[in-house]
């Protein structure tokens, strides 16, 4: 049975406690950084950040709110880059049967940026990054290695506030349920973020853009999901083989 | 704190004034948050909306420098709508008592004001006496010079309608803060005041805190579970490193630095001995030559008898109202007035105001000690952007400073809990604790002054000093030791054992301890008590989270300062719900009560705030140098030229320092418009030298930046992410504008003002990040402790051309 | 925030343990897959037991007497079984035929049913005597059956164990806000067989969550939780600077071999922070026992004397 | 110990017979191989608490070889119950980064550069700093004729790093010294 990650954002204090433990996990070295104009740094998902604390900011009338979005790799149930990256090559990317983890494989070394572009454009979460050191994308992993031996991924295990859960899929939904009802007594808009077609669910309290452009998946009006990422893989392959 | 971190869960409503404690104390904001489980409600008043107002009930943007008025503003509402718990105001605060007849207040200025000296003759501040001595008092509040009528009349022009035109705050959020707040004004509830550095760093910080202390009085919240006046405190051992005195105006314990005008031991202890006559007041203060004696022994040992006055000739005397606060420090520097010393574990290049001045001043050093962790704008001041170090004359010492996790030794936290910490690792390289360095450093001096003699070699060679730094031995000599074989209630000590308590230290010479408010904290029968790590309570302790057995707080492990205020004459408690202490008919049970006596009703207790001379919670308040009751004045550099309050613009008793580079815009300078505040953040530590040597955290904030609204951005033609110069008449500093709804401009006095604040945290040894905010801030201080206006200061703001200290 | 398990993880079960423990570690399946019948049988006992204990008038709830306890003397110390008699037959009969499925212990357990049935044996008296710590009466009991003393004990605790551990369950709302300090067992006084570190209560407000760590104890005889001070050691009460130290598996820092740098005894500790699931707390021991292997080699004493770390 | 209290059940004590699991007839050799071949690493914990600000969280160190390899909150501190924001978080890669000042540093007058010195040598040096600066410039007598015995021209700035018991050293050194002009965070 796959896992998931229950990502409850009514609990976040931008802490970025999981953006640092994911670096130090992966060994990934800190960015040279600029300030921008935002206390979100660095500014966007890199190749040393496969998770990136999002700050979002509204005034309504005189009441402000401050959003906090930990971004990473939804793990999609069916992930349209894998269908993307098959047009290029079979199993560049997998889906780990046992924990539903989304892969980029070594494979994946030898597409060309055009290949990769087709593969981030595919994303409609706009997770994968191009690595110039390792000449591949790079994304969230699942922390697969750590999860196989039965521990938590990093950026869960130092999560101080309770955003970050992750176990069973089964019961990062009864989680999920159990905490949107209560989440709902003063949000009444509070919703799951794409919960049938993702491996990383979101708690949201109100409208998803108020979070993030990418907070849900990019869906044309009255579409499924799943038409979505099919006709994104359709377009995909022609525009490939073309 | 006169509470500590856990009782904030104990409160029914908290105000978070001058504090942003969700970022800079996360932790404390957990017993916030419990308390808001509870059903408290928790308000955030500050000019900037942070993640402390997001995690508030509200937040209410106030412009920086007018806490006073919306102080005031409250104290007048409680007043006016009867909301003050009227017997506690009546038995335990200073408000019946009658203020002599000399006292005035007029149109911002109170009596005894001396123009041409800024300072105030304060002898007129006094309370009428009875034939014994005692203040005459009128418990039914009806007399028109009574404080409480007094203060009436001081805080009636503090209406809603002009305390909005000066804070910016809306009616609506004043109202709303007054009323909710001020519904802890009956024995039943309880309301806490949190505040930071947000409100030390004013020209009136000291009475920005006095206006707290007022209105918790007035709503009985002193003393009791959930209540207090709550400073957070910004630093790791702030407490403690207060406590045993890094500072130039007291010695360890509270007690006045000994002053010229004090020649012999017995001239001081006269002066500095508080008498009261009322037999019901406990007037502490009356032990202070047992301390001070108990002091002096630890300090020169068997070298300080009775005869020789403790050796108290030996000590340096300051001239009476001498200030050798940091501030005036750099004044002389600048001068050439001073010839070397030591900073240690400071940055004050960075964190001073006017860092262009005490630059400067530094450079004129012959000799400089610093010990650190990192390199830092101070220990390399000499060769900073723009300077020649061949034109440097200063000869500079850069000892390796251990890590905390390195050392071992205590510290005591803003509840006053002493924690020990044991060494895990040892000091990277050669790196040394201060310890380990000033220990034998005194040693060399020692060893030179027995050599070759010199100028008062003695106040040197007769110290008590050990021959190596042994931090548990010092433990043990802050607790105190008996210098003889003595007796008390019974049990007997050795020479050389702990003293149990600081009721058994003398002034014959028999006790040494280097701090009276630490004995009992290492005793023969309780070991090292800082190490003590057992959560048992009893039910009523654990019903407001005393952990008695925890550690071990000042004074003598008692958790919440003041809580003879929170019981009754019969020693019951004014909120049984949430008790501190009680009289079971025989003894206190719970907290360890301000002082044994039986309570009130019997005749032989004692008023409850035993650290004042008479006894009770002081709504007026003649000690301080700005007068006894607050009054709202403008900082010193001010958008505005004049407020409803009185014709007195800013503090008439403000100190400053004086030199060309020592400018001061005047109020309502067209071309410094806009409030600047200066703060912390979360990922930075103070100065930031310690946290921008961590990649990961240089990484999540890597630049100086100026957060502003995007109504001043719009007006000023300023985008998101531009490089922009902020600059006051003493210096300019580039920064990065982050534009943000989280920063709102204010209507006061009818028009639009605008705040910007900007972090401090940023120094040109991490390159390209920015440098030091303080070169805009000015040194102007509080008249009491001098601290700095760091809150509010005059700025204008414009889009830059260029950067040069921060790398686009 | 004693015993919260978030509500994300429900305990696995006996099999579930073992089951991932062999998979994490194939060389140990031979060895310990062999036991997970046994203790799925007996964690349905205690099951069974608890139910009918729970309906049981006779069964006393724990007398939590503050002063006793302040002196360190458990629950269930100077007190005896005899509320348990209506257990006696499920107890015997469960627990022999399953151990009788050892074979080496086929002929102790026989001689063991046959002391109970020619009444040379009560269990009345066996577990008071087990309570009571009264070893010349265990001893003279043990030869008079003709039971090698530690066959006799082993059998004889499986079945106080059994018992104590659902009257636990039974009443574990009493038990458990019992302040104790000792590294015994509040309710029966039986040493840890295994510890284990908190997660955090993620029911908190967001500051409150902390980090968890919370070291709870487990009981090795009624499996009771309690709390115990991090850095202090279990054994010796050794609690100076850096008392405690461990060794784990390089990659693996989920289980741990805690030890005293003073009195050289061990306690096997998981921390579940490091896991996404909670094993079964009576089997877990038996799935560290390469660590107890590794500990018996560093010359380390365990806390308690267990099949799994006796060697 | 508290095996001498009264209250244990002695039979859980590691003392008492146990049967062992060969004993019972099974075979250890493929657990025990297993168990060999792992390879292990060990540390210890050790109390300490945050440097940062005044809430004094506490922390447990874990320590390897000498070394800090990781950090957590104290769980039994009743005030931080193991919390720990992300500045206190950080604490391990703070005290082991490469910035860290190793040797004592000397900066002679007029000079361009950092010289690496001992200890012993800048001692001695500061040592004779301090006591030329307090022969040449201390004041005994004031103006008014009044012993003062102040070194003005001399100062200290200190530290709220500093422990209670480092505070407590420095004040009595500088006021034995004469110094008047100390200070620190406190004030800021």
């Amino acid at each position: 049975m796959s896992k998931a990650f229950l990502i409850d954002t009514t609990r976040c204090t931008a802490c970025r406690g999981c953006q640092l433990a994911c670096k130090e996990w992966y060994e990934l070295p800190a960015n040279k950084t600029k300030q921008v104009g935002t206390h979100q740094n660095p500014p966007d998902l890199n190749a040393n950040n496969y998770k990136l604390v999002r700050f979002n900011e509204h005034l309504d009338g005189e009441t402000i709110t401050w959003n906090f979005f930990p971004d990473q790799c939804r793990h999609c149930i069916e992930p349209p880059c894998q269908g993307a990256a098959d047009t290029v090559e079979e199993g560049a990317v997998i889906k780990d049967e046992a924990t539903g983890a989304v892969i980029f494989t070594d494979k994946m070394a030898q597409f060309s940026t055009e290949d990769l572009d087709y593969v981030r454009e595919s994303c409609p979460y706009d997770i994968p990054r191009w690595d110039a050191k390792t000449k591949r994308p790079a994304k969230c992993v699942m922390c697969i290695d750590r999860v196989r031996e039965g521990m938590l991924p990093a950026c869960v295990l130092a999560c101080p506030t309770g955003t970050m859960n992750f176990g069973e899929r089964s019961e990062m939904l009864a989680l999920a349920k159990e905490r949107l009802a209560k989440v709902k007594k003063d949000h009444p808009n509070a919703m799951l973020a794409d919960q049938e077609d993702v491996s990383v669910i979101y708690l949201l309290a109100e409208a998803p853009e108020r979070y993030h452009t990418k907070a849900v998946a990019q869906a044309p009006a009255r579409n499924t999901r799943k038409q979505l990422f099919a006709s994104v893989r359709s377009s995909l392959t022609s525009v490939s083989k073309s | 704190m006169t509470n500590h971190w856990i009782d904030i869960k104990n409160a029914d409503s908290i105000l978070i004034i001058g504090s942003n404690a969700a970022e800079h104390h996360p932790v404390s904001f957990k017993w916030v948050l419990r308390a808001k489980d509870a059903g408290a409600t928790v308000m955030h008043v500050d000019p900037k909306f942070s993640r402390t107002s997001a995690r508030s009930d509200f937040h209410v943007p106030i412009r920086s420098g007018t806490d006073i008025a919306f102080m005031g503003g409250m104290i007048n509402y409680v007043l006016e709508n009867g909301r003050y718990y009227k017997d506690y105001v009546v038995d335990y605060t200073n408000a019946s008592y009658i203020v002599s007849e000399g006292f005035e207040f007029n149109d911002g200025l109170f009596s005894g004001y001396d123009p041409k000296s800024r300072t105030y003759d304060q002898s007129s501040w006094k309370f009428d006496l009875d034939s014994k001595g005692v203040p005459k008092k009128d418990p039914s509040l009806k007399h028109p010079r009574c404080v409480f009528n007094l203060l009436k009349k001081h805080f009636s022009r503090y209406n809603i309608e002009n305390v909005s035109s000066v804070t910016g705050v809306s009616k609506d959020n004043l109202q709303k803060v007054y009323s909710t707040f001020s519904s802890t004004g009956t024995p039943d509830k309880a309301g806490t005041i949190m505040y930071a550095l947000g409100w030390t760093q004013h020209t009136v910080g000291v009475q920005n805190i006095r206006s707290a202390a007022i209105l918790q009085l007035l709503l009985g919240n002193i003393g009791v579970a959930g209540g207090g006046i709550n400073a957070l405190r910004g630093e790791p051992n702030v407490q403690g490193s207060t406590d045993h005195t890094l500072l130039y105006h007291i010695i360890p314990g509270y007690m006045a630095m000994p002053r010229a005008d004090w020649q012999t031991y017995d001239a001081y202890n006269k002066a500095n001995t508080p008498v009261s006559t009322d037999p019901h007041s406990a007037n502490w203060w009356q032990h202070k030559p047992k301390y001070f004696t108990s002091l002096l022994k630890g300090w020169y040992g068997e070298n300080a008898t009775a005869k020789n006055g403790y050796c108290y000739g030996l000590l340096p005397k300051i001239e009476k109202g001498a200030d050798h606060s940091y501030m005036f420090l750099f004044d002389r520097m600048y001068n050439n007035e001073i010839t070397g010393g030591f900073i240690i574990g400071l940055n004050p290049m960075n964190s001073v105001p006017n860092s262009n001045k005490v630059r400067k001043a530094l450079d004129n050093l012959d000799w400089l000690v610093t010990q650190e962790l990192h390199h830092s704008e101070t220990t390399d001041n000499w060769h900073r952007p723009g300077v020649d170090p061949k034109k440097v004359k200063t000869e500079v010492f850069l000892l390796p400073s251990a890590h905390r996790v390195e050392k071992e030794g205590t510290v005591t936290n803003s509840g006053r809990w002493l924690g020990w910490h044991d060494k895990a690792i040892e000091p990277e390289a050669d790196a040394r604790s201060f310890g380990a360095a000033f220990v034998p450093m005194m040693n060399e001096v020692r060893a030179l002054y027995k050599e070759e003699g010199g100028k008062l070699p003695e106040a040197i060679t007769l110290l008590n000093w050990p021959k190596t730094y042994n931090p548990e031995y010092w433990t043990r000599l802050i607790n105190g030791q008996f210098t003889k074989d003595t007796v008390v209630k019974g049990t007997k000590y050795k020479k050389g054992q702990q003293v149990p308590s600081f009721t058994a230290l003398s002034d014959d010479g028999s006790t040494m301890s280097l701090n009276w408010l630490y004995t009992g904290s290492y005793t023969e029968e309780g070991g090292n008590k800082a190490k003590r790590r057992n959560p048992q309570q009893t039910k009523m302790q654990a019903n407001i989270g005393l952990y008695p057995n925890w550690a071990w707080c000042w004074p003598v492990n008692r958790r919440i300062l003041y809580n003879r205020a929170s019981v009754n004459a019969d020693g019951m408690p004014l909120n049984p719900k949430k008790a501190v202490i009680k009289w079971d008919g025989k003894k206190w049970v719970g907290d360890v009560p301000d002082g044994g006596w039986k309570p009130l009703s019997s005749g032989k207790g004692k008023h409850p705030f035993i650290m004042s001379k008479h006894g009770h919670g002081q709504i007026f308040g003649p000690g301080r140098k700005d007068g006894p009751i607050p009054e709202h004045y403008e900082p010193v550099e001010t958008p505005i030229d004049s407020h409803p309050f009185s014709k007195q613009l800013s503090s008439p008793v403000y100190k400053f320092v004086d030199s060309s580079m020592d400018k001061l815009a005047k109020p309502a300078d067209p071309n410094f418009p806009i409030v600047l505040t200066t703060y912390s953040l979360t990922e930075h530590w103070c100065g930031g030298g310690e946290t921008r040597n961590v990649p990961n955290l240089l990484e999540a904030e890597p630049q100086l930046y100026v957060e502003m609204s995007p109504e001043l951005a719009e007006e000023k033609g300023i985008a998101n992410g531009d490089g922009v110069i902020v600059e006051s008449i003493r210096g300019k500093v580039e920064a990065i504008a982050m534009v943000t709804v989280r920063m709102r401009p204010l209507k006061v006095k009818g028009k639009t003002v605008h705040l910007v604040g900007m972090p401090f945290c940023f120094g040109w040894t991490t390159p390209g990040t920015g440098d030091s905010t303080n070169r805009l801030t000015p040194s102007v201080g509080d008249p009491n402790t001098t601290i700095p206006e760091y809150k509010a200061s005059c700025v204008n703001i414009r889009k830059a051309d260029k950067l040069t200290e921060i790398e686009m | 925030m004693p015993n919260v398990a978030p509500s994300s993880s429900a305990p696995l079960s006996v099999a579930q343990t073992i089951h991932t423990a062999c998979e994490r570690h194939p060389a140990l399946a031979p060895l310990i897959e062999h036991f997970s019948e046994l203790y799925s049988i007996r964690a349905e006992l205690i099951a069974s037991l608890a139910e009918q204990l729970a309906k049981d008038t006779n069964c006393p709830v724990p007398v939590i007497n503050e002063e006793k306890l302040q002196h360190g003397v458990p629950v269930l110390s100077d007190s005896n079984a005899t509320w348990a008699a209506s257990c006696y037959p499920k107890l015997k009969e469960t627990v022999f035929v399953h151990l009788k499925n050892i074979s080496s212990l086929e002929s102790s357990i026989t001689l063991f049913e046959q002391a109970i049935d020619t009444q040379q044996l009560s269990l009345e008296s066996l577990f008071d005597a087990l309570l009571n710590s009264n070893e010349s009466m265990l001893q003279a009991q043990a030869k008079k059956a003709n039971i090698e003393y530690a066959v006799f004990i082993f059998i004889s605790q499986q079945m106080l164990s059994c018992l104590l551990s659902a009257y636990v369950h039974v009443h574990k709302e009493t038990v458990q806000n019992i302040f104790w300090r000792e590294a015994y067992c509040p309710v029966c006084g039986s040493f840890p067989d295994i510890s284990i570190l908190q997660r955090p209560d993620a029911d908190q407000s967001e500051f409150l969550a902390g980090g968890g760590g919370k070291k709870m104890l487990h009981c090795s005889t009624c499996s009771h939780q309690w709390h115990f001070r991090r850095g202090t050691c279990p054994a010796c009460n050794n609690d100076e600077a850096g008392a405690i130290h461990y060794f784990h598996v390089d990659g693996n820092t989920g289980e741990r071999v805690e030890y005293c740098n003073s009195c050289n005894t061990y306690l096997n500790n998981i921390d579940l922070r490091n896991t996404t699931a909670t094993p079964d707390l009576s089997v877990a021991p038996l799935t560290l026992i390469h660590l107890d292997m590794q500990a018996a080699q560093k010359q380390l004493t365990p806390l308690v004397r267990t099949l799994w770390n006796t060697f | 110990m508290s095996y001498t209290r009264r209250g244990f059940l002695k039979l859980t004590g590691a003392g008492v017979a146990c049967l062992s699991l060969s004993q019972l007839g099974f075979d250890l050799t493929e657990a025990r191989a297993y168990a060999t071949s792992l390879k292990t690493k060990g540390a210890k914990e050790v109390i300490t608490i945050c440097p940062f600000c005044s809430v004094s969280c506490h922390i447990i160190a874990h320590v390897r070889d000498g070394k800090l390899i990781s950090t957590e909150g104290d769980p039994d501190f009743p005030i931080n119950e193991g919390a720990l924001c992300a500045k206190g978080a950080a604490l391990l890669s703070m005290s082991r980064n490469e910035h860290r000042i190793k040797k004592p540093l000397y900066r002679a007058p007029y000079s361009e550069k950092w010289e690496e010195k001992d200890w012993d040598w800048v001692l001695s040096k500061i040592a004779r700093r301090v006591k030329d600066t307090r022969d040449k410039e201390l004041i005994e007598k004031n103006d008014k004729g009044q012993t003062v015995n102040r070194l003005d021209s001399m100062f200290l700035l200190g530290t709220s790093h500093a422990s209670n018991e480092e505070c407590a050293l420095i004040h009595q050194a500088m006021r034995g010294l004469g110094v008047v002009h100390m200070d620190h965070q406190a004030r800021i």
